[in-house]
């Protein structure tokens, strides 16, 4: 805008910039950095201080994050709702565990190492969302969600039949071998001079990936890739007169969410072992959408405390129904409900109440909270 | 943080404590645990009464005064899994600590993604289904005659009782059970000289039209099923509705004496058969009686049946790990369960049936009971013919599982 | 103040020849043929429903006219996409406003520069060097734009829940931050007391002057259009009345009946806003 | 006043427990001749952003009321508030009362409002888009039991234009057929109050004109009308009463009369007016006058 | 012949799916929601039939219309408690909320079944009809006539009261609408009344099947989202266009793409459904009857 600066009333004002590039950073408060290193730290410290059942839901729950976040940038950021996430999980979960997986009478599995078959199972994830993109430049609203959803369909037939990838329904097969630099994160045994268990080295292995997707994420959030999702999101017709190109953006939207949601899926079911086709179904996708709502539409930080929440939900809905009095702990039988019918139920519930007395989600809560102290409503 | 896991020391699940609430207050505690289908999972209908035996199973046990000084523990420690295998795995981390072994694993897969653990942490287990692998696993403590030799003996009686003689068409679910089934038919059609034809089905009633249609066009005169009730009943009935006049026999998942209301009734008294690993509710054997006893009025299932038989095998195992020196320990079940040499099913099955000591091609048990439609028997089915071993299992070389899950 | 340039020496900005665009019952649009030569603001009047923003919209690719032809920027722009021609330079406001209502000012009006964006999707991921210092030189741009526009107290606001007026005004801003060589501005002080339209006024001029940009306004505001046009067209029906001076468009009588009624102008005018 | 130190000011009341000394500026409170009465009126958006600072206002029966202010003054705000609009925009009326002929409404909901004989024009046309010109028209008439034919008829001459496009898909309308639609709606359920919100927004001078024609009738015809308005000239020259707001109170009361004579409301609203010279003779950046702070 | 018999069944199952689909376009229509809790709300009424001819021993058909009336009650007892405190919230934070409610409700529902699944009886529901060939049993043959029957009856309650206007207006604008004096709440209450009626109907033919109402059931209702996208999200007849194509496409796949096309996989006529799915929305992507979104600048 040369011209623009000539003019005396609009010259640029000099000093700004450094506050510009402070005013686009990452941790762009004080405040913001200080509780960064505050959770991270503390991040690192939690394998110390819980049970090992625990670690495990805190590991898968950080690895679904990822996931979370990758739907959160299609469906959050650029606005195309996807019921397909399960389907992009699953073709990244295959492919970890052929590339990185063993070989066995039923399944093919190569035994590359993680550097190979990790970002193997993002880019063949990220090649199928390719082939989805052009679906959303046609489609709108439900009818791209249910699209998706016939993705799901479609892939879970795909994974049944193609059994010497997939071990078939009823079988499965095993993920992917969990070797770091030498380091079987499936093994107990001393790190640097650290004794770390099969848990705690998967939680810090899965807290490391998770730091390094979500900043990822939040770099192509604050970027002109992200404000063009968001533009596409609130307005696309408009978005397109001041130059988007929406069928590029929106097949972007569908390659990125599927190469986080392939990672997760490789990572996942590498940590969990043995793993079949029926896993990849309605549910999963439906439970990730939860994940981003209940956590927060459109932050990276909702996408993780969502999927935290989602992880740890079965476990809380069942430490509650076994102390609700009058339930029988048996599997059958008496009392009116089971414990395990309880549980079920109070899974449904939380995310009911939830949703009605918090519908912005976590993030909202949380903004609530810093909001109070930090004085300043308007940031929503 | 808690106790290390993949450790493997004595302490898991076995204490001097009393139980909670014991019966037997001086008694030692064993904690047991169950990973089940207990709310929404596809098998739910079967594993709930399977579960509701297993711990009537156990308190009756501790009403007998407990094995080697301990009480049995189960109710503390059951999971639902909701037949997910990653369910599954993660009840199993939750008590993996805590219970010294499993009196029920439900499912294939689902059993397979704690095995690894189990064997890391020295924890013997019962399965909840019947598939002939579990016979080459020596911590997985299976009851009564597979999947796999189920079929072959259903085919053996249908041959010689039903005049089958020319074609038969094995229809399942893909995997482990319809699987480890059809691979059974496949080996008896083989020795009978029947042409043989393998379809896969999917769960749910509504999806069996192309079952339907594909047996009608292969017109066999056998029709042997490996699905869940709703789809059998779906399938003979769709048959019988376009004329079929064959013989049809199911594996034992296949009967729910619902179905004695519904619209195909009438097609199955004509035509189905359930080949099972015992006799079923109603049968007159010490066991069963035990059973119903401690049941008091439930609605009569089969699942019982199941939960309760299986139960038997970790009952002598516990018995013959508490005559080993050191007692009962995580060890001792485990060295135990691969050697017994017979287990007191009190008349359900045969004493030999649970032998474990040798390989399997000798201590697998093979023989199997054939049940006919009977409204007035109290799970809608009657013995037809009590437990027999057909010609085709008895040749059987059983040298690797019928259906490898691995 | 500059004048509206002779049409030999200089070529048009945009010229439209014998556009006509039907739509399912109705003629949008029927022969509209006019240019717009560098500098110039050119401004559409016409009763609601006479065509004015589905020239807008044939303009930005929106719309594809049956017949005619469009030129802008030397190249006919028929069936192109609009992000493409908004890469060609065509910036444009909305007689309703279309902003993204979730992001704040800053962050819409650095969409409006996001073909000057020297990065891609790469580099974004990484947030690598070439990625940051572009977002920085960009951002020192939008923030002359908002010194500006006057709008620096609500720089960190969400646009959805500022005022209607300032959000006009954020507009006209995403459309300047494009740096485009042609403007349309659809109804910009539509809704604006007397103070607010004057500020927009100021702002176009201001542009006009500072930057030469060549405009194409519709407005209502009789008062307005008259004050800055440089020529002006009128339409009913979708076809030009008369084009001309501003005085000689007020004053056809045609113009009268169909679009200001009868009357004193100055009072219509008036009444316009 | 920038609105981010409106919005701090705004804070600060909210975090000083309130305190806000509301003028008593209104005189004439809930008379029976009044079909609508504000009184003291205090609305806040979000739990926090305070737009309405007890604002009294009265409209007495058969009138045509013109609410002037500035964007953001508050004016849409003040509709919203009265006809329990406010919590679709997560806000809410946390002080004051508001009363339609002698009946407390504050608490009601939209659709009893409505059914009570309030009518309006939403700002920004809000027409539906999906569905045809005749059935806008028709759902505007949801409250009026038996046919709307000659209703709808009636809205057709006053717009001939919609008659032309009845079947045409309302969203596909230019900006000021939807506007013209979007006030025959609000016309057929026959309201005793109407509420017009900025109803000339984007018409051509003489349908303007037409509309300013219509208000009178209709008003004529019995209704009593509350009209925001940015044209300001338009509005006081058929308003019998005028308010102005700024920032969330109201700064003035007075006849329409004397308001089109005062001369800040003809600096600052009627823009240069015949006194003033030309747009490009603007230079210097005009002060907007303040009445408080 | 045999083409001919497998469209009959077709026809048949699809006739459940029109059904269903129906309930998902009612709550559409009015929210612009896609209801997750069909499933369970089939599955109660379903068992509420059976209750009523079990355990009361009323007539099948009183059993149903006694069943439909609990099934919407349940449909607007659900929508009060949870789904009337969202109004103006986005949509897919309530849809994910239905799928709460499906947990719960399918969980109780489960708790009634236990380990019998429940068959309603369907009067001489065993009998075969042959028509030149074609063999239907009367339970389809009822079914297909009540699905005619109910299409019939809405489309009238649609013609003839303004509520089909307002749930239409409402899904468009929920504010809008507000201002011109609808009651929304109403119009979701009668909403998710008639999708929970539309339901338990589905339920009962599906109990009266041959298998009955188990715990898997469940999973039928959702062959009834390829349905509605086909037909279009908010259409009425093209719910039952969609639910009947399904039906027809499922069982002919059912019956020729083994032989035929053999190598999509076995079982591949689960799917088909998904695939005509896409095939339909390339062509047409409001589907075959749903409205076009409109928007201008
Ligand atoms: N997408 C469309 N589909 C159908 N008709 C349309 C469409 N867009 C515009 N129209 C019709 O074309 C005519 C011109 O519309 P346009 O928006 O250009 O009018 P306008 O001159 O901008 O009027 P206003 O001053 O009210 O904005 C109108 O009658 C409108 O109904
Ligand atoms: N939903 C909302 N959330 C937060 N603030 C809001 C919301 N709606 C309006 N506001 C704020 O309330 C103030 C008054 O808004 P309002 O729309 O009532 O003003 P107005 O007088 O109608 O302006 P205009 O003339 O532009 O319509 C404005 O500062 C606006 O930013
Ligand atoms: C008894 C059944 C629950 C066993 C099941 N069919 C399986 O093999 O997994
Ligand atoms: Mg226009
Ligand atoms: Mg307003």
């Amino acid at each position: 805008m040369t011209t623009i600066v000539r003019s005396p009333r609009l010259r640029g004002r000099a000093l700004a910039t450094t506050s510009y590039a402070q005013d686009m950073g990452l941790l762009n408060t004080p405040a913001k950095r200080r509780s960064t290193l505050v959770m991270v730290v503390l991040g690192f410290l939690v394998p110390f201080l819980l049970t090992d059942d625990l670690l495990q839901i805190a590991t898968l729950g950080m690895i679904s994050a990822v996931g979370a976040i990758g739907l959160n940038l299609v469906t959050g950021y650029a606005g195309q709702v996807s019921l397909g996430h399960a389907f992009f999980i699953g073709v990244g979960a295959y492919t970890g565990a052929v590339l990185g997986g063993s070989e066995t009478s039923l399944v093919v599995g190569y035994d590359l190492p993680m550097w190979i078959w990790l970002p193997g199972a993002g880019i063949v994830a990220a090649l199928a969302g390719l082939l989805v993109g052009p679906l959303a430049v046609r489609l709108r609203g439900l009818y791209l969600a249910i699209v998706t959803l016939g993705l799901v369909f479609l892939g879970d037939h795909v994974f049944r039949e193609a059994r010497s990838l997939t071990g078939g329904p009823g079988v499965g097969r095993r993920g992917p071998d969990l070797n770091v630099f030498g380091i079987d994160l499936r093994e107990s045994g001393s790190v640097l001079g650290l004794e770390l268990a099969r848990e705690q080295r998967q939680f810090l292995f899965a807290l490391l990936f998770l730091i390094v997707f979500a900043v990822l994420a939040r770099n192509i959030a604050r970027s002109g890739v992200g404000r063009a999702f968001s533009a596409v999101r609130d307005r696309d017709v408009a978005a397109a007169i001041i130059g988007v190109d929406l069928t590029k953006y929106k097949v972007m939207a569908f390659a990125m969410s599927s190469f986080f949601a392939g990672v997760t899926g490789a990572l996942y079911y590498a940590v969990l072992g043995v793993f079949d086709p029926s896993a990849f179904g309605l549910l999963m996708s439906i439970q990730y959408l939860a994940m981003i709502l209940i956590g927060g539409v459109a932050t990276i930080s909702g996408s993780i405390m969502g999927a935290m929440f989602i992880a740890f939900l079965g476990r809380l809905s069942g430490e509650i129904a076994h102390v609700v009095p009058g339930i029988t702990t048996g599997s059958g039988g008496g009392g009116v409900l089971t414990v395990f019918q309880l549980e079920a139920i109070l899974y449904g519930l939380l995310i009911i109440v939830f949703l009605i007395f918090e519908p912005r989600g976590l993030f909202g809560i949380w903004l609530r909270i810093r909001n109070y102290w930090k004085g300043w409503p308007f940031s929503y | 943080r808690g106790g290390d896991s993949g450790s493997s020391e004595a302490g898991g699940g076995i204490t001097d404590e009393p139980c909670p609430d014991a019966v037997n207050p001086d008694n030692g505690c064993i904690y047991l645990g169950a990973i089940s289908d207990l709310t929404k999972g596809p098998f739910a209908p079967l594993a709930v009464p399977i579960t509701d035996a297993q711990e009537a199973f156990w308190a009756q046990v501790n009403e007998d005064g407990g094995v080697g000084g301990y009480d049995i523990n189960l109710t503390d420690h059951i999971a639902d899994s909701e037949y997910n295998p990653e369910l599954h795995n993660r009840k199993y981390q939750e008590m993996r600590d805590d219970v010294a072994a499993l009196a029920q694993t439900l499912g294939s897969s689902q059993t397979l993604a704690i095995l690894e653990d189990m064997k890391a942490d020295d924890v013997i287990g019962v399965p909840a289904s019947w598939n002939s692998a579990w016979e080459f696993e020596d911590q997985i403590l299976e009851s009564g005659a597979s999947y796999c030799f189920e079929a072959m003996n259903g085919v053996d009686w249908a041959v010689a009782e039903r005049g089958v003689a020319n074609k038969v068409v094995a229809v399942g679910y893909a995997g482990d059970y319809g699987g480890d089934a059809a691979a059974g038919v496949e080996v008896a059609a083989e020795a009978n000289g029947l042409e043989y034809v393998a379809l896969e089905t999917p769960a749910g009633q509504e999806n069996q039209t192309g079952a339907i249609s594909q047996i009608l066009g292969e017109q066999p005169d056998l029709v042997y099923i490996s699905t869940g009730p709703a789809e059998m009943a779906t399938i003979v009935g769709g048959l019988a509705q376009n004329g079929f006049t064959g013989t049809v026999v199911g594996s034992s998942p296949t009967w729910n004496p619902a179905l004695l209301q519904s619209a195909a009734a009438p097609a199955l008294e004509a035509l189905y058969f359930q080949a099972g690993p015992w006799g079923p509710f109603g049968t007159d054997t010490p066991g069963h009686q035990k059973m119903r006893d401690a049941l008091g009025d439930v609605t009569p299932n089969d699942g019982y049946t199941a939960g309760w038989a299986w139960s038997y095998a970790l009952l002598a195992t516990l018995e013959a790990a508490a005559d080993l020196d050191g007692g009962i320990t995580r060890e001792n079940l485990v060295k135990a369960a691969g050697e017994l040499e017979s287990v007191d099913y009190e008349g359900m099955l045969p004493e030999d049936a649970g032998a474990t000591d040798g390989d399997p091609n000798e201590t697998a048990f093979r023989q199997s009971v054939i049940s006919r439609v009977d409204p007035s028997a109290p799970t809608g089915v009657t013995i037809e013919q009590d437990f027999t071993a057909g010609p085709t299992v008895s040749d059987f070389d059983f040298t690797e599982p019928c259906f490898s899950l691995q | 103040m500059s004048t509206p340039h002779d049409p030999v020496v200089s070529p048009p900005v945009v010229s439209l020849r014998d556009v006509t665009l039907r739509f399912a019952g109705v003629t949008a649009l029927r022969d509209v043929t006019f240019d717009v030569h560098p500098g110039e603001l050119f401004a559409v009047i016409g009763p609601n429903g006479a065509g004015k923003t589905s020239i807008f919209n044939v303009l930005s690719g929106v719309y594809r006219p049956q017949e005619g032809e469009v030129t802008f920027a030397g190249t006919s722009i028929l069936g192109k996409r609009p992000h493409r021609i908004a890469a060609l330079g065509m910036a444009r406001t909305f007689q309703n406003i279309e902003l993204f209502t979730n992001l704040d000012v800053v962050d819409n009006l650095m969409l409006g520069r996001h073909h000057h964006l020297g990065y891609g999707w790469p580099s974004a991921v990484a947030w690598l060097g070439r990625a940051r210092r572009q977002e920085i030189l960009n951002r020192r741009r939008v923030e002359e734009i908002i010194d500006f526009l006057e709008i620096e107290a609500y720089r960190h606001l969400p646009v959805g829940m500022l005022p209607y007026g300032v959000q006009k005004r954020i507009e006209l801003g995403r459309a300047l931050a494009m740096e485009p060589t042609l403007l349309l501005l659809d109804e910009p002080v539509a809704g604006m007391n007397g103070e607010e339209t004057e500020d927009m006024a100021r702002f176009i001029l201001e542009v006009k002057h500072e930057l030469g940009l060549p405009m194409i306004l519709v407005e209502h505001d009789m008062g307005l259009v008259m004050d800055l046009a440089d020529r002006v067209m009128a339409m009913d029906f979708g076809t030009p009345l008369t084009t001309g001076t501003p005085a000689e468009v007020q004053a056809h009588p045609e113009v009268i009946r169909a679009y200001l009624g009868a009357g004193d102008e100055i009072v219509v005018g008036e009444d316009a806003r | 006043m920038h609105p981010a130190a409106r919005k701090l000011h705004a804070l600060c009341i909210l975090l000083v427990t309130r305190v806000t000394a509301s003028l008593p500026e209104s005189f004439r409170q809930g008379g029976g001749s009044d079909v609508l009465s504000v009184s003291n009126l205090e609305v806040v958006y979000n739990d926090v952003i305070l737009v309405l600072r007890g604002v009294s206002l009265t409209v007495e029966e058969g009138t045509i009321v013109a609410l002037l202010g500035a964007n953001g003054a508050g004016k849409t705000t003040l509709l919203r508030a009265v006809t329990g609009l406010l919590d679709v925009h997560d806000g809410a009326i946390t002080k004051g009362e508001v009363h339609f002929e002698g009946r407390p409404i504050q608490r009601w909901a939209p659709s009893r409002i409505v059914g009570a004989g309030l009518g309006q024009v939403l700002e920004g046309r809000r027409v539906f888009g999906e569905f045809s010109v005749e059935e806008n028209l028709r759902v505007g008439g949801h409250t009026r039991r038996g046919g709307l034919t000659s209703a709808i008829d009636e809205v057709y001459d006053l717009f001939p234009v919609l008659r032309e496009r009845r079947k045409q898909t309302a969203g596909y309308l230019s900006g000021g057929e939807q506007q013209m639609l979007a006030m025959g709606r609000a016309l057929i359920a026959q309201p005793r109050l109407l509420l017009l919100d900025e109803p000339s927004l984007g018409l051509a001078p003489r349908i303007v004109a037409q509309i300013k024609d219509i208000v009178v009738e209709i008003n004529r015809r019995g209704t009593t009308v509350l009209l925001v308005e940015q044209n300001a000239a338009m509005a006081l020259s058929i308003a019998h009463h005028g308010y102005v707001m700024e920032h969330g109170k109201v700064v003035m009361d007075r006849p329409a009369a004397e308001l089109l004579a005062d001369d800040d409301i003809r600096d600052f609203y009627l823009g240069r007016g015949e006194l003033a010279t030309s747009y490009r003779d603007l230079k210097h950046y005009k002060r907007r006058k303040r009445w408080l702070s | 012949m045999e083409l001919l018999q497998s469209i009959v069944n077709g026809l048949g199952q699809g006739s459940v799916y029109a059904l269903l689909a129906l309930g998902y376009v009612m709550i559409y229509k009015a929210t612009k929601v896609i209801s997750f809790a069909q499933p369970a709300l089939m599955v109660v009424g379903g068992l509420f039939t059976y209750h009523f001819t079990r355990e009361f021993g009323l007539p099948f058909w009183i059993g149903m219309a006694l069943a439909v009336l609990c099934g919407a009650a349940v449909g607007m007892i659900v929508e009060r408690l949870a789904l009337r405190p969202m109004i103006g919230k986005p949509v897919f934070t309530l849809a994910i909320i239905t799928i709460g409610i499906d947990i719960v409700l399918r969980i109780l529902a489960n708790r009634y079944i236990g380990v019998q699944s429940k068959i309603v009886t369907y009067p001489d529901g065993t009998r075969i009809h042959e028509v030149g060939g074609i063999t239907i049993s009367s339970q389809r043959l009822g079914l297909i006539a009540v699905t005619v029957v109910t299409v019939v009856a809405l489309a009238l309650f649609f013609r003839y009261t303004r509520y089909g206007l307002a749930m239409r207006a409402t899904a468009i604008d929920q504010e809008t609408a507000m201002a011109q004096g609808i009651r929304i709440g109403i119009v979701f209450a009668l909403a998710w009344a008639i999708a929970g009626g539309l339901a338990a109907i589905a339920g009962t033919f599906v109990a009266a099947g041959t298998a009955g109402m188990d715990q898997n059931t469940w999973i039928i209702a959702l062959k009834a989202l390829p349905a509605i996208i086909i037909g279009g999200l908010d259409s009425i007849p093209g719910a039952v266009v969609g639910g009947l194509m399904v039906g027809v496409v499922e069982a002919v796949t059912a019956t020729y793409q083994p032989d035929v096309a053999g190598w999509l996989g076995n079982n591949f006529s689960l799917v088909a459904p998904y695939a005509l799915m896409l095939v339909v929305l390339l062509v047409r992507p409001y589907g075959l009857f749903g409205t076009k979104e409109v928007e201008r600048v």
